[in-house]
């Protein structure tokens, strides 16, 4: 490349990852076309498309700021019991539920990120597992708002907008979660290529150096984490209005992990790293525990196992399987 | 197609409660081996779906069962949240949902379609409660785990054991995953009672038993009593002798002195490398039965309101003693006995020395 | 003088990328050797291939009369290799103390001596690797070579970033060590003319490949030469 | 009084050994190992079927627990966990949950779900009182026996690692294995080595603790989140400081359920992110380190 | 010169890391437009000094300020808004981005921009034209779009100085700017910095004798983490004390 390149190649190349590509088209016609034509699998989609918002609510501070957590339930149960408490207690529509639910999980995520701001990876693993396990805790204890370890009963969702009904196929809570997830997509997207997402990566890269070149890294930290909380309360606000109830395990350390090992087989700093992770996740899950349902623990084991030995970043890359070795 | 008649076992095959599915989903097999698999007419076909006790998912596995796969009954359910969750679906869809071993008092009252074969625990704690006032129990210290059956077994036992005029002198509850027991048994020893109650979920029964002992707190002249939980058939053996003498009450031992229940240990030992069945396993054996008849009287014809009404007011004999579908509050009634842990043939055994006849949920009474 | 390193026709690279291309070279008991050459020809490439931390294609490598080629890295610190790579490397959750013992061999070298020739680290003793300023850094990674107690010490820009009082000195301990106790050495440098002063042979490589083997002092007397070869008079 | 502190101290020390395997590999090796309770289990089963089957008596099981699983963690070292030192934190984290997963199923294929009970020789059972009143103190003989075997672990491990090179060689080849390597330190034996040793670790932490916390086939998910706290609050540069963590965790759990019964399990996780506020390297630290 | 007034001034720093004192007692001024540069012994201080008056360090004792305002508690990033920008020894980049990204963030943040999130990077066009100066100025348009992390390294060590530049500074701290760097590139390198406006104060930290002789208009002299002398260049190679402690018998020049 003997000549130079311009301003305009720069700029064209910088906007070349903000583009859409025609596969994207693809994924999202595909899943909302999914309830019509596989009827039968129209819970499973409502499922996927939820643990998907809430791994790539992870993906904000895990793949893009590099903040390890494994308490990240903490949010995802907080929004569920607050959208259920809401239908509960004040008033059944879905769609101020979800917002109260988006609302207080952020306020949380932001009471919470003063403990992410300082330490190692391996400090901020136990710290935010600490804080999911003494909300797991206290949300037990409060069992006359929360129902305890019984879970929260007799949550009835009004219809979405007023017009349509919760049905027992699980139709309208797949198109209703998938179009919540579809917006708050749309929102993150522009967030990981915008300056502020760049500086995300920054810090993540070197945080000696962000700090070096100006960023404000503390109150970045602090956004992004109620930024992701936001969203990982409002998968679980989709969670508790789309099966009409909460209780513990949606706080519990085994949905944190869950989360985390789907974030990490799709591939962390890639939005659809997030889908593609739920969806083999939950496939693998429903499948192996139909055909074994005592061991299916094991193959899911082997897989995880097989995957590193493999190489995690090439299986989802099938082209690279033949390919030479590095 | 139209010949078949589907039932939906969702239980806790892997996680914290898995014995309490492989023991159902093994009496479920057994019942279906020795009564056949064709009813009226129909073939019946079990559809195994584990759930990891984790009630978001029961409640999914509940809604694909029945849109996708059309079974005509829903059942297993191992801990309240998963029977509760998926009881609004049962409301919905008109489908019978059969609880075999979710115990909180409070179930049945979540969908008129449900029915339980199980047991509930203020069943088996009141008959404590009036057992050991008249036994020479007058204190006692209930430490039980800090969910709802806990709160259930602490609320009951202590009601009934104060109208009785004994006096409970404190209450714990010990988080449902604690490793170690030695803190909260060291308070009751400081305490002095007469007796410990004890209720935790079954695993964690020999671990209070011996820590129990390890504490010196039978020599110290504490008893230890507590719901049926504490001496599962399916640990008892491995507990040691210091199981012996300790007194619980339940609504099944492997050791009910019937015909009935002999046949039902030996087939279940046989069919399953010698594992004892316990009380979960009675649960999903009767709740069998109940599906079984409830079809033959319908003749295979009728929807879910039909079998309902064929499961309502069902009598028979269980191997834990006659039992009674209430056709009210569709709650089991069932004998609770007082048992004590004795050596037969050099095997730990609950064995049964008291009855109390047809008790019914006092949960339902008010 | 007798032979200690010879190296036949050495390639090496990294995967599939071959740096070297048929580098033959000698080095005698107690000799000094300069390596020069322009960045990224390949220098560090030929010492790390010497130490074993860089998989090498082919060519032969012997110490003293035995083969390299077919020890693991940690055979060849024990057949008479001490090696100091360009980034110094410092052990970061080891003290300065503990960063000498850890790899300590018998013989003639111990941390006492280290301290002497570097008071500054006896001073820094207890001191993580992290918590060390540049030059110190540079200095341990010199101290820890030697308490290997090599045959030849492999040297990859042991000047840089030291201050110009200690380069002075340490290229004196370098000579004094050589001709002394007999140990060779292969020293890397961006700045030819102080290290051409100190050395007995020099080698140029470029692009993978030797370009030019003089002894230091004529190459030294030559300055259109270096020029030509190297970009720099200096 | 004295009893609850003695019970706490007995609690702290069993989950010290439990623990101190995963503070040597995350700690020392910088290696997420969650598979470390699996080790654990395996100590444990093994010694119920050593004792069932075999009738081999209690404190004969211990040194086996031990030496079984350590070729256990030196076999599967070489074969599997070698090729995952270099990857990432989360390639490691997945690994060795899938691991754990396949372990807790395999177990459970073969053993069954149930809760096994090991049962102890007469003179570990029962107990010794001495004074009375606040002040009476009673010893759980086995708590005893746990004590006493942790405390010389202790003092073995912390020679081997003050007084032996070996554990500044083992942080160098932590630190930069190529440079390590290229320096003379057999990278491979050291990692090896300290592998086998951590797996043994867990493997006798398992075989003891199985008296105290149960063993079934969850049992590596069940504890892995102790084990954790163990290792972080303690700071992963020394033996002593994990110690120091295990016993304050296990005094501050025991006298919290005892005193606070209603507070339950608030009290180690308000004391854990408590501690990592204050110290987020944990409470001991090498000195000055970063 | 002389008449120049003061941005940056240290008054009486002192570091004590345990029981090492690695600055004690140190008052520095850098004058508006200063070509400064500071040396010393390995271990002086040089650059706990500068971490010190950017703030990665906090002085045990001492004050700070910046164009007349007392900095010495102000966090970091906030030193670097109002002008004090620095380079790192050891490089510090953003590995897992381009060089074309890094630099577009950096004049992006320069530009207040850092906070926006619904537009992408580069859609300003202000900010790509300043980023492709850069590139091109520091010969990095080619490998504009690689991975940072997988440059050769003295590509990396110019975007190491690039990104300082392109935060625009008034106070520019450099340490050791060109080590690593081929010698016929130093000297180039330093004229992009000397060319640097006139208003922009810089302070340079550097072992490369030639190099600093050929930059400097004032010096300093650390030893020890105290100061030992300042003055012209001309004093600083005659001055017997800082022969015998830092240049050495081969005087000036090396
Ligand atoms: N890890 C690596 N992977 C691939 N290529 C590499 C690697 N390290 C170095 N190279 C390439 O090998 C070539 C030689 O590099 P080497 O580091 O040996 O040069 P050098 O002469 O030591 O340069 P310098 O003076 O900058 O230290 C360079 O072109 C470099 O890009
Ligand atoms: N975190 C720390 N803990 C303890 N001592 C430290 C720490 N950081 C630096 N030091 C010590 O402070 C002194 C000054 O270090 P500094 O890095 O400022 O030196 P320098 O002048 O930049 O040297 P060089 O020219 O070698 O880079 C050194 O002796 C170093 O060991
Ligand atoms: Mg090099
Ligand atoms: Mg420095």
């Amino acid at each position: 490349m003997a000549d130079p390149k311009g301003a305009v190649d720069f700029q064209a190349a910088l906007l070349r990852k903000a583009r859409w590509r025609p596969l994207e088209f693809v994924v999202w016609v595909a899943a909302f076309a999914l309830p019509l034509l596989m009827p039968s699998h129209a819970l499973m989609v409502n499922e996927i498309a939820i643990v998907a918002l809430f791994a790539m609510s992870l993906d904000l501070i895990l793949g893009y700021t590099g903040i390890v957590s494994l308490g990240h339930a903490a949010f995802f149960g907080f929004g569920a019991y607050a959208a259920a408490l809401f239908a509960k207690l004040v008033m059944p529509d879905p769609t101020v539920g979800l917002l109260f639910a988006i609302v207080v999980s952020a306020a949380l995520g932001a009471l919470a990120s003063v403990t992410i701001l300082r330490g190692t990876d391996l400090t901020r693993l136990m710290v935010t597992l600490g804080t999911a396990l003494l909300l797991l805790e206290l949300a037990n204890k409060l069992d006359w708002l929360t129902g305890g370890a019984d879970g929260l009963q007799g949550v009835v969702m009004g219809p979405v907008l007023g017009m349509f009904e919760f049905d027992l196929f699980g139709r309208t809570a797949a198109w209703y979660s998938l179009t919540i997830v579809l917006v708050l997509f749309l929102v993150m997207r522009r967030i990981v290529q915008s300056p502020f997402g760049a500086t995300l990566k920054a810090i993540r890269d070197n945080r000696l150096r962000a700090m070096a070149i100006g960023i404000p890294v503390a109150s970045r930290l602090v956004t992004i984490y109620t930024i992701a909380a936001a969203i990982a309360g409002a998968a679980g606000a989709l969670l508790a209005q789309t099966t009409g109830f909460a209780s513990l395990d949606v706080l519990a350390f085994d949905r944190s992990a869950d989360v985390m090992l789907m974030l990490v087989i799709g591939g962390v700093g890639w939005l659809y790293g997030g889908i593609a992770g739920a969806i083999v996740f939950k496939l693998l899950q429903d499948t192996l525990s139909t055909v074994t349902p005592q061991y299916w623990m094991f193959w899911i084991g082997l897989i995880l196992v097989l995957l590193v030995l493999v190489g995690r970043d090439r299986l989802l890359k099938p082209w690279t399987w033949f390919g030479r070795r590095a | 197609q139209d010949n078949v008649f589907k039932i939906g076992l969702i239980l806790p095959m892997t996680g914290q409660q898995a014995s309490t599915g492989r023991q159902i989903e093994a009496a479920a097999k057994l019942y279906m081996a020795q009564n056949g698999d064709t009813v009226a007419g129909k073939k019946i076909q079990l559809i195994v779906k584990d759930d990891t006790a984790t009630p978001d998912v029961t409640k999914r596995l509940a809604q694909e069962l029945i849109v996708n796969d059309k079974v005509n009954v829903i059942a297993g359910f191992g801990v309240t949240p998963a029977a509760l969750a998926a009881a609004p679906l049962a409301t919905q869809s008109k489908t019978p949902q059969v609880v075999m071993a979710a115990a909180t008092s409070s179930i049945t009252e979540a969908s008129p379609y449900i029915v339980r074969t199980s047991f509930t625990l203020p069943q088996v704690s009141v008959a404590m409660g009036d057992w050991a006032p008249k036994n020479g129990i007058k204190s006692v210290v209930t430490l039980v785990s800090d969910y709802g059956p806990g709160n259930d077994a602490e609320k009951y036992f202590s009601e009934r054991f104060a109208l009785n005029g004994g006096k409970v002198i404190e209450k714990l509850r010990v988080p449902l995953r604690n490793p170690d027991f030695a803190p909260f048994l060291q308070k009751v020893r400081d305490a002095k009672p007469d007796a410990l109650f004890v209720f935790v979920p079954s695993g964690a029964g020999s671990a209070v038993m011996k820590q129990f002992l390890e504490r010196g707190m039978d020599k110290a002249g504490i008893k230890l009593i507590g719901t049926g939980d504490v001496t599962d058939d399916d640990q008892l053996n491995d507990m040691g002798d210091g199981a012996l003498g300790v007194v619980t009450t339940h609504h099944y031992s492997a050791a009910h002195p019937s015909a009935a229940n002999k046949k039902f240990v030996e087939a279940f030992m046989k069919a399953n490398k010698g594992m004892r069945p316990n009380f979960m396993a009675v649960g999903g054996y009767d709740g069998m039965r109940v599906i079984y008849e409830a079809l033959k009287q319908t003749k295979g014809q009728g929807g879910g309101d039909a079998l309902l009404a064929a499961m309502k007011g069902q009598i028979f004999e269980s191997p834990r003693g006659e039992v009674l579908i209430d056709a009210q509050t569709r709650d089991i009634v069932q004998d609770v006995y007082l048992r004590k842990v004795e050596k037969k043939d050099g095997q730990l055994y609950n064995v049964e020395f008291d009855v109390l006849k047809a008790v019914k949920d006092p949960g339902k009474a008010k | 003088m007798s032979e200690l390193l010879k190296v036949e026709t050495l390639s090496a690279g990294y995967g599939e990328a071959v740096v070297l291309h048929d580098v033959s070279l000698t080095l005698g008991v107690g000799q000094t050797l300069a390596l020069l050459g322009r960045n990224g020809t390949g220098k560090t490439t030929f010492i790390n291939t010497l130490a074993g931390a860089t998989r090498q294609h082919g060519g032969r490598i012997t110490l003293g009369g035995a083969a390299l080629d077919k020890l693991a890295p940690h055979q060849r610190a024990a057949a008479g290799i001490g090696w100091v790579p360009q980034e110094r490397n410092i052990f970061k959750s080891l003290t300065v103390h503990e960063n000498l013992t850890a790899v300590e061999r018998p013989g003639k070298w111990n941390p006492q001596r280290v301290y002497e020739m570097f008071p500054r680290l006896a001073e820094r003793k207890g001191n993580l690797g992290t918590q060390l300023s540049g030059g110190e850094q540079q200095m341990l990674a010199v101290g820890r070579a030697l308490v290997v107690n090599p045959k030849l010490l492999l040297l990859d820009e042991p000047l840089e970033g030291l201050a110009p009082i200690i380069v002075e000195e340490l290229l004196r301990a370098i000579r004094r060590i050589t001709q002394d106790e007999g140990l060779a050495a292969i020293i890397v440098e961006q700045h030819p003319q102080a290290i051409l002063a100190i050395s007995d042979a020099a080698v140029v490589l470029d692009h993978g490949t030797v370009v030019h083997t003089d002894s230091a002092a004529a190459l030294r007397a030559q300055p259109e030469v270096l020029e030509r070869l190297l970009g720099v008079a200096r | 009084m004295l009893t609850i502190l003695f019970d706490g101290i007995a609690y702290g020390m069993l989950l010290f050994v439990l623990a101190v395997g995963l503070a040597v590999t995350l700690g020392l090796m910088n290696f997420i190992n969650l598979a470390h309770g699996a080790f654990a289990m395996a100590g444990g089963y093994l010694t119920v079927f050593a004792m069932q089957k075999a009738g081999l008596p209690f404190l004969a099981c211990l040194p086996l627990a031990f030496i079984v699983v350590a070729l256990l963690g030196a076999v599967l070292e070489r074969t599997l966990y070698r090729p995952m030192y270099g990857k990432p934190h989360l390639d490691q984290v997945l690994f060795s949950i899938g691991l754990a997963f396949m372990a807790v199923a395999a177990v459970d294929y073969f053993v069954g779900s149930s809760q096994q009970i090991v049962q102890l020789p007469e003179w570990l059972r029962g107990r010794t009182e001495i004074g009375d009143g606040a002040l009476m103190l009673g010893m759980g003989h086995y708590r005893l026996f746990i004590i006493a075997v942790c405390a010389v672990l202790t003092v073995v491990l912390q020679l081997i690692l003050s007084k032996t090179r070996f554990g500044s060689r083992l942080r160098a080849a932590v630190d930069d294995p190529r440079v390590a390597a290229g320096l003379g330190i057999n990278v491979n034996v050291v990692f090896l080595a300290t592998f086998a040793v951590g797996s043994g670790l867990a493997g006798l932490g398992g075989a003891l603790g199985a008296e105290i916390l149960g063993l079934d086939p969850t049992f590596p998910l069940k504890y892995m989140i102790y084990f954790l706290i163990v290792v972080s609050v303690g700071g992963t540069s020394s033996i002593t400081g994990p110690l120091a963590a295990a016993l304050l965790l296990g005094i501050a759990d025991v006298a919290g359920k005892y005193f606070i019964p209603k507070m339950g399990a608030f009290t180690v996780y308000l004391l854990m992110i408590a501690i990592l506020m204050w110290r987020p390297q944990g409470l001991f630290t090498r000195k000055g380190g970063r | 010169m002389s008449s120049a007034e003061t941005v940056l001034s240290a008054s009486g720093l002192v570091m004590r890391f345990g029981g090492i004192t690695a600055t004690n007692n140190v008052s520095l001024n850098l004058k508006r437009g200063a070509r400064h540069a500071l040396i010393g012994p390995n271990g002086a201080g040089k650059t706990t000094l500068i971490n010190l008056l950017t703030g990665v360090l906090t002085p045990t004792e001492g004050r700070i300020e910046l164009l007349g305002e007392d900095i010495t508690k102000l966090a970091p990033h906030k030193r670097v808004t109002r002008g004090m920008v620095r380079t790192f020894q050891i490089n510090q980049l953003f590995d897992s981005m381009t060089p074309l990204e890094t630099l577009a963030l950096v004049v992006s943040r320069h530009q207040g921009l850092s906070a926006q999130w619904w537009k992408p990077l580069g859609s300003d066009k202000r900010v790509v034209e300043r980023a492709g100066e850069l590139l091109a100025h520091f010969r990095l348009a080619e490998v504009a779009e690689q991975p940072v992390k997988q440059l050769a390294y003295g590509k990396r060590r110019l975007l190491e100085i690039a990104i300082a530049l392109a935060c625009e500074p008034r106070v520019l701290l450099l340490d050791e700017p060109v080590a690593g760097v081929p010698a016929g590139e130093r000297e180039e390198l330093l004229q992009t910095v000397a060319a640097l406006p006139a208003d922009v104060s810089v302070l340079l930290i550097e072992h490369d004798m030639d190099l600093v002789f050929s930059f400097a208009d004032r010096m300093t002299v650390l030893v020890n983490g105290t100061l030992l002398t300042e003055g012209d260049p001309e004093q600083i190679a005659n001055d017997p004390k800082v022969k015998e402690v830092y240049l050495g018998h081969g005087a000036a020049h090396v």
